[in-house]
């Protein structure tokens, strides 16, 4: 399938641009903490409660709070609609989110304690996983708790024999490698890495070092709708 | 949170008794519904995110193509699925849906269903095939009377619903052949009792004080198709007739919103 | 399908006619209490245990007992075998039921336990619910647990336009409405109350009152086992 | 309940060494049993209430059309299920079926199946059709002995069954067109070692103070088809001869009871 | 079909033969004792962990240890994938093993505590259950847990009319009866039988004996293994 | 367990500071590899039983015949499947897989599903049929790095296995008309940071002390199909590249042993 054509994507991107990207935050009235996340096609919503109880008490850590992230699909947020419930795609997704947003988060601050923090995926159009762990970086800041750096996602991958970043869903479907991948920007370390598809070595790296860029970028735009949501509050009070 | 409900709902208990609500509203009053359709429009085959107050829910129509049942092979089939996610309330678990979530899911469910608004006679497309409507509710956050902002996303998703084109034996996705044929906008509506008051449209602390429910869903001007009491408590024959007559008032009034 | 001919229903009752109810109370030996019905072709068991010890302590409560009704079909109560275990409609019934029991029970005067109410449809045909609500509610009076009331459950409906007392399976199947209502007879008020079909709010007014004075036929049979049973425990004695 | 089990326990297994019985029967001897065919006989294809003493079992039979395992296209399907449903016991929880569920099933399922009393060649409709027989036991108050109340329970709700007509692809629920082929009554009795002794048809206190129970369905007056050992003790040599003695002089008895 | 030919049985054997069998103990390094049998085509490893604190809670016995036997097959033990997880089959055969190994550990030993023992079915050819307790009873000793004697387990059956010793495939799939038993050796009592098929009286007396005496035989197979690897230690230490 | 876990933690993590590891391996050293193709080979259609040191895992393939996914009708199926048995390691409990056996078997899955390694095209049988392709591994002693013990299992048992006879609709079980075609041997190789030092293979002893680990799946000199991070800690680019560099080097070595 033909996904690139005069040097552009099938939506008109280069292929270092990002899809547009549109963070609110503080969106729930429930939870501690919110964002919401309009990333190209897909729509994310993130919310944190905690730090509380634990709860079963024998998954309590008495050195420092335990974080779960769930990450779910809405079954209409798929064009062929995905059965409710958890898949093993989604506890693997859920797993390594937990794993990058522990990462971050200061949870020696919180013994025995829980920190939930949920993923809806409202719209569904590639890279999800980045989107949701992006919105759940915001949701964990907009709470308030602790955190050593933010985390920003983004995938890159190869398209037409072209490493690009950002893929959407027609690349993900018909391209040859989709490369997701987390930073914690302050000290550019990866904390999700994961790649399917085939690359070479060199293409590898190449790929790797758009990702870290896009993630960067990502990681702006976080700031700035952070920055703004503060500001919104000082003004209101 | 125990001692802080009780507490609570001693406090509003006695706002109510005086006739007084937390925010003011009158005791027969609904808070703003904000009805936006379409809102995940470009996977979902219909869509509608409802605000009633600050309570949020999504609800997301999938239409597929399936095997009619054995007792009605010429018409489509609609099933209501509802997702209590974690993210919508602190009370809310994960795991599969527990009992507030299928009570829910099946008042919802007969409103439609016995009021026939989704014409499923035509929904049949071949012997042995036939549209299936897929209604999924998302709550996003409860702050109270999800009942009635799940049955109100439902139909308005509902209304909002393309049917896609079904050629050489596949549903052609992005590409619609009209609207999926609807005949009727039911819409529940609830009242709860909370000492010797009914109350219309219940926020979050006003469910915790509450004894009981009564939820009726209407759909024309004199025509009911389903209701509901759920809690504890018990209603007198004037409380039950004041709830029914509550519900057909105010769902003259949503039943333009849904439809505009 | 006509379902009335001649003012009379299809197995020759009037409108505001029960299907014959036949009640046994203390049928079991191991619950505290329990209580057999037939009514028209429903066979339904009941049976009560506690108060009981609590399990998993988390669902207990410091200020009352909790009260769980558990309502659930044999696979052959119906003519099409039904799958065993739990499905949505026992999931619902089993909570209005234990709610509308909840209302009358002394639940104070039990902290911390349960008392479990199992209520088991044998054979099926129609208003299995109000059977087992009214079963239910002699079984509990025969454990001998404190009740400030009883609960008496009977069904209307509308068939060929008519408004009818107690459906059968055929008017049920091929009614218009089904209005299935628990009351507490003394007080008379209501603890369950469903509709579902096409209702006026006229109708609706004429049924509610069909099913009320329904119910109150149903509390004087309830009364009359019960005093039987008590009798025949004194002479028995 | 578990010092009381203890106490209650020593008190019968020294009972028992004296050969005595809490209800005064004799070592070898059976509570009295009742069967009542057709108990729910308006749904059901064939049913059976029994009361083995105070135990209480219903078995139920449902006749359904479905497709034959491909190894043996020509023959109809048998399943058992059982329900111990917490009616039945303080020690039943809900929930899917425990151990104990699952060998009673298993053991009374090997019995009809082994002895070949349902004559599944009969069930045979058309290719890739067959009778699907549901035996689904439902335990209504736990005595003790649940197994050998449930096999007879099970065997004489066969018995009692009718095989309903199948026309245009349709089972007419209704309407018979005979019995179901039958040709032959396995009987399950069991045994249980006290201390050193055995006895026959344990009541619930004699299930606690039990070491160890052998189950031996005969079907015939020198035809076993199966045999199930229970619990943590053992047997001697002796012991399994004359629990197979037993059952085999039970089986006889009851055999009569269930074929009346 | 023709399982008996000239007195002899499809693989040669005659009426009272065991197939060939293999013990090798302490084959596994994380479990406390373990075992390995090849016996006929059956390739069968068993686990023990424990004594170990009871999960959960509300299963220990104050007066001692519970011992819970785990049956499993491998999906690819036979020829038709076996679908993963437990089934009705391997519930039972877990309870009834667990059963016949309680008989013999010194659970008084441990109040408190679990014992598990893990038994896997990595290749199936008939007898499984028999070839597993065999395994189970080996590990249990190699992991040093007092033991008031072995569990030695073997089938018999009737293929063909006749009474024969450790059924085959062949011979369980077309034979008339099976019969598996386990004995404790020493008091030469039963802690496992079952049997399904047709037998007479007669022949069940038969089955029975030749049961046992293969089981005797197989604790002989059982004692060498373990003395061997009770050398086998010493030398290598 | 928790204490002694905590002090061994620290322990491996000083000894590996100063370049050691417990069992005097190089810090980019392999344990010993053994491969046992057909270990089971008499019921399942391919099968491994491999020890990377004292790990120990077994793969079996079992080939069924079943329907195709509708997007890709003319293709066969594989799955993969792990059990992460309870005699594999105190650690494990009977029950549904877990997150981190649902981990494992997607990233098995990525590598050989990626890099195309069964040839698919060729498990067509007719219209509605396919081959499946069911790799199930089994744990048996995880001393370790499950990770690459199971993915090595996995390739060698497909390596190892037969393409049954299918006549007249049926698989004809020991009878085979080739092998599975296979086009290419995927390898998973993980790398592990402890502290700040990168160290090839983990035992288990080395999982407890980690930060994070990299899974890097290569098919030939120049070609990897999957990557996987796991664990709370971070990666420097520097790890990165060092654990892909690694991962090729081991990979070649490995791929050698598996197609031998």
């Amino acid at each position: 399938m033909e996904l690139i054509k005069d040097g552009k994507r099938l939506d008109g991107r280069g292929f270092n641009e990002l899809r547009d990207i549109k963070i609110e935050v503080g969106v729930l009235n429930r939870a501690i903490g919110s964002a919401y996340v309009e990333w190209g096609r897909n729509k994310v919503m993130a919310a944190v409660y905690g730090p509380r109880e634990m709860h079963p008490k024998f998954l309590r850590d008495p050195t420092k709070a335990v974080l779960r992230c769930i990450y779910n699909m809405a079954p209409f947020s798929v064009e062929d609609r995905k059965r409710p419930g958890p898949d093993r795609r989604s506890v693997e997704i859920s797993k390594i989110s937990s794993e990058a947003l522990s990462h971050v988060v200061m949870l020696e601050r919180y013994p025995n304690s829980a920190i939930d923090v949920y993923v809806e995926i409202l719209q569904a159009d590639a890279g999800t996983r980045c989107v949701g762990l992006t919105a759940a970086s915001v949701a964990l800041a907009d709470a308030g708790i602790p955190m050593k750096d933010m985390v920003a996602s983004c995938a890159s991958g190869k398209v037409n024999g072209e490493i690009v970043l950002d893929l959407m869903k027609e690349e993900d479907n018909y391209g040859d490698c989709d490369l997701p991948l987390a930073v914690i920007p302050r000290r550019k370390e990866v904390v999700l890495l994961q790649m399917d598809g085939k690359l070479t070595q060199d293409e590898f790296k190449k790929a790797y070092e758009v990702a870290i860029d896009g993630s960067m970028q990502v990681y702006e735009i976080q700031k700035n709708a952070l920055l703004k949501s503060v500001n919104e509050v000082k003004i209101g009070e | 949170m125990n001692i802080e409900a009780y507490l609570r709902k001693d406090y509003i208990t006695n706002l109510i008794k005086e006739g007084k609500r937390l925010d003011n509203r009158k005791l027969d009053e609904y808070r703003k519904i904000e009805i936006q359709k379409g809102y995940v429009g470009e996977k979902a085959s219909g869509s509608a995110f409802v605000k009633l107050g600050d309570t949020k829910v999504l609800a997301g129509i999938s239409m597929n193509v399936g095997t009619p049942y054995p007792d009605s092979p010429a018409s489509g089939i609609m099933t209501v699925n509802t997702e209590f996610r974690p993210m919508a309330s602190p009370h809310f678990e994960t795991g599969p849906p527990g009992e507030k979530a299928v009570e829910l899911a099946r008042v919802v469910d007969r409103g439609i269903r016995e009021s026939g608004s989704i014409d499923t006679g035509k929904l049949f497309i071949e012997d042995g095939k036939v549209w299936i409507v897929f209604i999924d509710i998302h709550m996003i956050d409860d702050g109270g009377n999800l009942m009635d902002a799940a049955g109100i996303a439902a139909i308005s998703a509902l209304l909002d619903t393309k049917l896609p084109k079904y050629e050489d034996n596949q549903v052609i996705r992005g590409e619609f052949v009209g609207k999926l044929p609807m005949t009727g906008t039911p819409v529940p509506c609830t009242s709860v009792k909370v000492g010797d008051t009914m109350l219309s449209d219940p926020a979050t602390d006003e469910e915790y004080a509450m004894d009981s429910r009564l939820t009726v869903t209407t759909t024309t001007a004199d025509m009911m198709n389903a209701m509901q009491k759920g809690g504890k408590g018990s209603f007198t024959d004037e409380n039950v007739m004041q709830a029914v007559d509550l519900s057909f008032k105010h769902g003259k009034e949503i039943r333009k919103l849904v439809e505009k």
